[in-house]
């Protein structure tokens, strides 16, 4: 067995070897601290991914406790896979945003094509049926052929998991800017609907009840995904980048249908999460804390697409198209006839225990015990140091500028001109946005929207963030990026009913970057509080900085509105010739 | 008079041919599942789009050998109308029931968009209610749509007037901007854009009823007029 | 057990976008000396068989699934794998 | 001038959904005997250049474009055609 190579507990702290998956040495101490003992190599790569920002938020803790969270509408906050929004009818809507920036860098079109399927994942898995894809793109400028292939490659990534999955990808936006050269942002956003009764939680209820793996086998593709996406890229990146991870959207609709049909069909079905970041280890410990329960796992019975794969590649993969779901004890029949159906493999793999622990076995022996709130809950929390960039006084000061057009016919083809604000309709005429028939607005206006069958409403969607204004101003422009997408649903005939953001920045160790992130959200926090649209879930991506320098603060705001009535729909397009036109507000 | 919606792994248009039928046409439908192998209960069928077996290898090859194909073929000797849209059409020439074969678009992009459609036979079951000459409002959205076929093919059809719609800007690089073909006998219609779409202006254009309402009045005047 | 490479390629008189689109961004990338690129499928499979039938059989597959004769050749080669 | 057969492979870790698909295509046909199908691609180049240069100028160019060294391998063989 290869694992016996692995580095011995003693080898790992001595050699200081948990410092290349990302723990610190005073976050190692804890670990130590929190199982009286040294941790082994697999219980090590456990907390390294849980414990990193991307799973555990451990830098951006403190500012997002801010957001308004709270409203009449909300029925699932942000915790779960995606928030949820009352919309009558005994129906909700669904949505949550989500980045996959560093593997976009890598690999353009798997990259891409991946943060379009963990999304999607997210909103099946409380039990909707998801209805609208959106994304959010940020590039550097087109001048040169890497950006272009970049662009390219994201854009057909999109594409191809959206078109052949079958959802339609309804919205967006893509900027141009020299900060995003080397780090180009790719957040993908899923809309869901659903029926009160569908809603699921990922708990791992009841002991005694069977942990079921289904969907894709377990790969040695992303191992230490989460860890990756937490560090900056450096010209090492590409060495030492995980063997990357591959998208297979025709598993993910058999997995989406067959997993729609359980949740709808069983009620012996306890709970689902799907596989995302830090793949099992994330699943299984978020499901079993939420419960306040454990699980034990015989990793031998992990469905494997390669051989002689260790306790810690299983653990820390993350191979696409994967869900964890929990069985009441003597009903996995119900769940492996819906799965065989779909021709998709469904195994148990472990139980739910009363021991608040994930046990980890491998060949007959315990390999990884450890309490499961301390990875799912008791990462630490940091409250970074933060101070005022130099450059924000020196351009409050400036003068304003005024600009002096002299021909504004040519003013006015130049900016058409800039990528920026040219059509975007090379991007969209890839996206099937049509699929599942209910698109009335389609890409090219304020914002997307989609009917409700049966009913005379109507959902508008939109992403937006304007990140030159963030740089200048963090607060101000933080607030106009949740009143641009507010403005965007008005327009469509929508009232706004809530968003979920990506908070895209650079290192939050360098106090400036997390200036801009503070300041940010307090002007984000501000809009949402007047505006009334709470905050029901996001995703946080840092350290999206090349060799030292960061990108524009970009905190992407996904919202969504309800139309009260099919008539209320409007498109910003001009009509007929002789309409009058007027400007209305400040 | 009732249609089955075939159903393949990977199929996603199959929602959307069946909210055509039930809600719009007020017909009836039923979707179907690929291994089924009893079709005779159904008087029409309707081979959807989206990507079966994830369009891996080649679109469409590997659906042409689930069960229920067999009794695709069975119908279509039987004279039943068959209409394959965009995957459907793409397995029907697979299967070998219409002639010619995909490739990608030339653009080598997926390709989404209202296209102008030119109805070039209304002889036949699927177009009775259209004139000929008349231009159609009907989206497409493919990757592969781009139609082949030899020299000989290409005027065998034109001499049968088996074209039955061409673009009038072709999207995707097809011989002879050939979107939609039938078969010798007239029953199996295959097409790439997506008539299933265009069922209600609300969402863009109503110019795909008449498609399915023409199956409808030949199936009505062959079994219940003549009864 | 046999190792069966299997080459699929779009027939001479079928027009190859993709191949044609490669063959430009060569040149742009100042590749002139390709005249011209086709593209094709390489499909490597692992057979568990007998020796006797395995022609044939790959013969079947390559017919009905592999590739498709209306634009398609294929072409195959079979190594046979030693066990270890 | 040379034929260049350029064969791209997905790495070994690398998930090939293709290569699945087909063969569970291949065992619903009854061809039970293979255990595995791998998908790559297959290019077919012309080049008329020297033929000092030419190893050095294939591998850019399969660095380059032919292959995306992040999930591909390639392989290559040459042959040189003698004009009719
Ligand atoms: N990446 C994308 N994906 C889908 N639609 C997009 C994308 N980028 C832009 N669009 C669509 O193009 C239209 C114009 O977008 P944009 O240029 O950002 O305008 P605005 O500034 O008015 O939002 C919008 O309808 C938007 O949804």
């Amino acid at each position: 067995m290869s694992y016996l190579h692995e580095p011995t507990a003693t080898q790992i702290q001595e050699q200081h070897l948990y410092r290349d998956m990302g723990l610190s040495d005073d976050e190692f101490t804890l670990v130590q601290n929190i199982l009286g003992r040294l941790p082994n190599w697999t219980e090590t790569g456990l907390f390294s991914v849980m414990w990193s920002e991307h799973c555990s938020y451990k830098n951006s803790k403190p500012v997002l406790k801010k957001f308004p969270v709270t409203g009449p509408r909300v029925l699932q906050g942000p915790g779960e896979g995606a928030g949820i929004v009352d919309i009558g009818d005994e129906q909700a809507v669904v949505f949550k945003i989500e980045s996959h920036n560093h593997p976009s860098a890598i690999e353009p079109y798997q990259g891409a094509a991946t943060g379009v399927g963990g999304i999607i994942r997210d909103v099946f898995s409380m039990g909707a049926r998801p209805v609208a894809l959106l994304n959010s793109l940020r590039f550097g400028e087109l001048t040169s052929p890497r950006v272009h292939y970049l662009f390219e490659e994201v854009v057909a990534g999109i594409a191809g998991y959206g078109n052949c999955i079958g959802i339609p990808t309804v919205g967006g936006e893509v900027h141009f800017d020299a900060s995003y050269d080397g780090n180009p942002l790719v957040n993908a956003m899923c809309v869901g609907l659903i029926d009160h009764r569908d809603i699921q939680k990922g708990q791992a209820k009841g002991a005694g009840n069977s942990v079921m793996y289904v969907g894709a086998k377990t790969g040695r593709d992303g191992i230490h995904g989460a860890t990756f996406a937490s560090e900056e890229l450096t010209e090492s990146s590409e060495e030492k980048r995980p063997a990357v991870q591959v998208g297979d959207p025709f598993m993910e609709k058999l997995l989406l249908e067959a997993c729609l049909e359980l949740i709808q069909t069983c009620d012996g079905l306890v709970g689902i999460q799907d596989m995302g970041a830090a793949g099992l280890t994330s699943s299984s410990a978020e499901m079993a804390s939420k419960a306040g329960m454990g699980i034990e796992m015989n990793l031998d019975l992990v469905p494997q697409r390669e051989t002689n794969m260790t306790p810690y590649e299983m653990m820390l993969s993350e191979s696409q198209e994967r869900m964890l779901i929990v069985m009441e004890k003597g009903r996995e029949a119900e769940a492996h006839a819906i799965f065989d159906k779909w021709g998709l493999e469904a195994k148990v793999v472990g139980t739910v225990i009363e021991e608040q622990t994930l046990r980890l076995l491998h060949h007959g022996e315990i390999v990884a015990n450890v309490p499961v709130d301390a990875l799912a809950e008791d990462a630490p929390v940091y409250e970074k140091p933060s101070c005022e960039p130099a450059y924000f006084q020196q351009y409050q000061q400036e003068a304003p500028f005024v600009p002096h057009v002299t021909n504004p016919k040519e003013t006015l083809l130049q900016l058409l001109a800039q990528p920026s604000i040219a059509s975007k309709a090379w991007v969209f005429d890839q996206y099937d946005y049509m699929v599942r028939t209910n698109t009335v607005v389609p890409p090219g206006s304020d914002a997307a929207v989609i009917r409700i069958r049966e009913t005379n409403k109507a959902l508008a969607m939109t992403t937006d963030c304007n990140a030159r204004y963030i740089y200048l101003d963090p607060e101000t422009g933080g607030a106009i990026a949740v009143a641009e997408a507010a403005r965007n649903l008005v327009c469509s005939g929508a009232e706004p009913l809530a968003l979920t953001d990506c908070l895209n920045y650079g290192s939050p160790d360098k106090p400036e970057i997390f200036w801009q992130l503070e300041k940010s959200t307090d002007g984000m926090s501000e809009a949402c509080r007047v505006l009334e649209t709470p905050v029901i879930g996001g995703n946080v991506s840092l350290y999206n900085e090349t060799n030292g320098v960061a990108i524009y603060p970009t905190p992407v705001i996904g919202m969504v509105g309800l139309v009260h009535d099919l008539a209320h729909i409007t498109t910003q397009y001009v009509k007929t010739a002789g309409d009058l036109l007027y400007v209305i507000g400040g | 008079m009732k249609f089955a919606v075939i159903v393949f792994p990977g199929s996603n248009c199959d929602v959307d041919m069946y909210h055509a039928i039930v809600d719009e046409l007020g017909a009836e439908a039923e979707y179907v599942w690929h291994d089924e192998d009893n079709l005779d209960r159904f008087d029409g069928i309707l081979l959807p789009g989206g990507f079966s077996y994830g369009d891996y290898l080649r679109t469409g090859a590997i659906a042409q050998f689930s069960n229920v194909m067999r009794e695709v073929k069975k119908a279509a000797e039987e004279g039943k109308p068959i209409l394959g849209v965009c995957n459907g059409f793409q397995i029907l020439l697979e299967a070998g029931l219409l002639p010619g074969a995909m490739r990608r678009n030339a653009s080598l992009k997926f390709i989404c968009r209202q296209e102008t459609l030119l109805v070039e036979n209304d002889h036949t079951m699927f177009t009775s209610l259209y004139e000929q000459g008349e231009r159609l409002q009907i989206p497409v959205a493919h990757g592969e749509g781009n139609y082949y076929c030899d020299e000989e093919t290409l005027q065998m059809l034109e001499k049968q007037q088996r074209i039955v719609f061409r673009y009038c800007n072709n999207p995707n690089g097809s011989i002879a901007n050939i979107a939609g073909i039938i078969n010798e006998r007239g029953n199996v219609l295959g097409m790439m854009p997506h008539p299933e779409r265009a069922m209600d202006t609300l969402i863009g254009s109503a110019d795909g009823v008449k498609l399915f309402q023409s199956i409808v009045k030949s199936w009505r005047e062959q079994y219940v007029l003549s009864s | 057990m046999y190792k069966v490479k299997v080459f699929v390629t779009l027939k001479e008189s079928v027009l190859d976008p993709q191949g044609s689109a490669v063959k430009s961004s060569l040149h742009r990338m100042a590749y002139h000396e390709v005249s011209d690129v086709r593209i094709g499928k390489y499909l490597e499979l692992t057979i568990d068989g007998p020796a006797e039938s395995l022609d044939h059989r790959i013969q079947e597959m390559c017919h009905k699934l592999l590739s498709n004769p209306v634009i398609e050749d294929y072409r195959y080669e079979v190594e046979e794998v030693v066990a270890l």
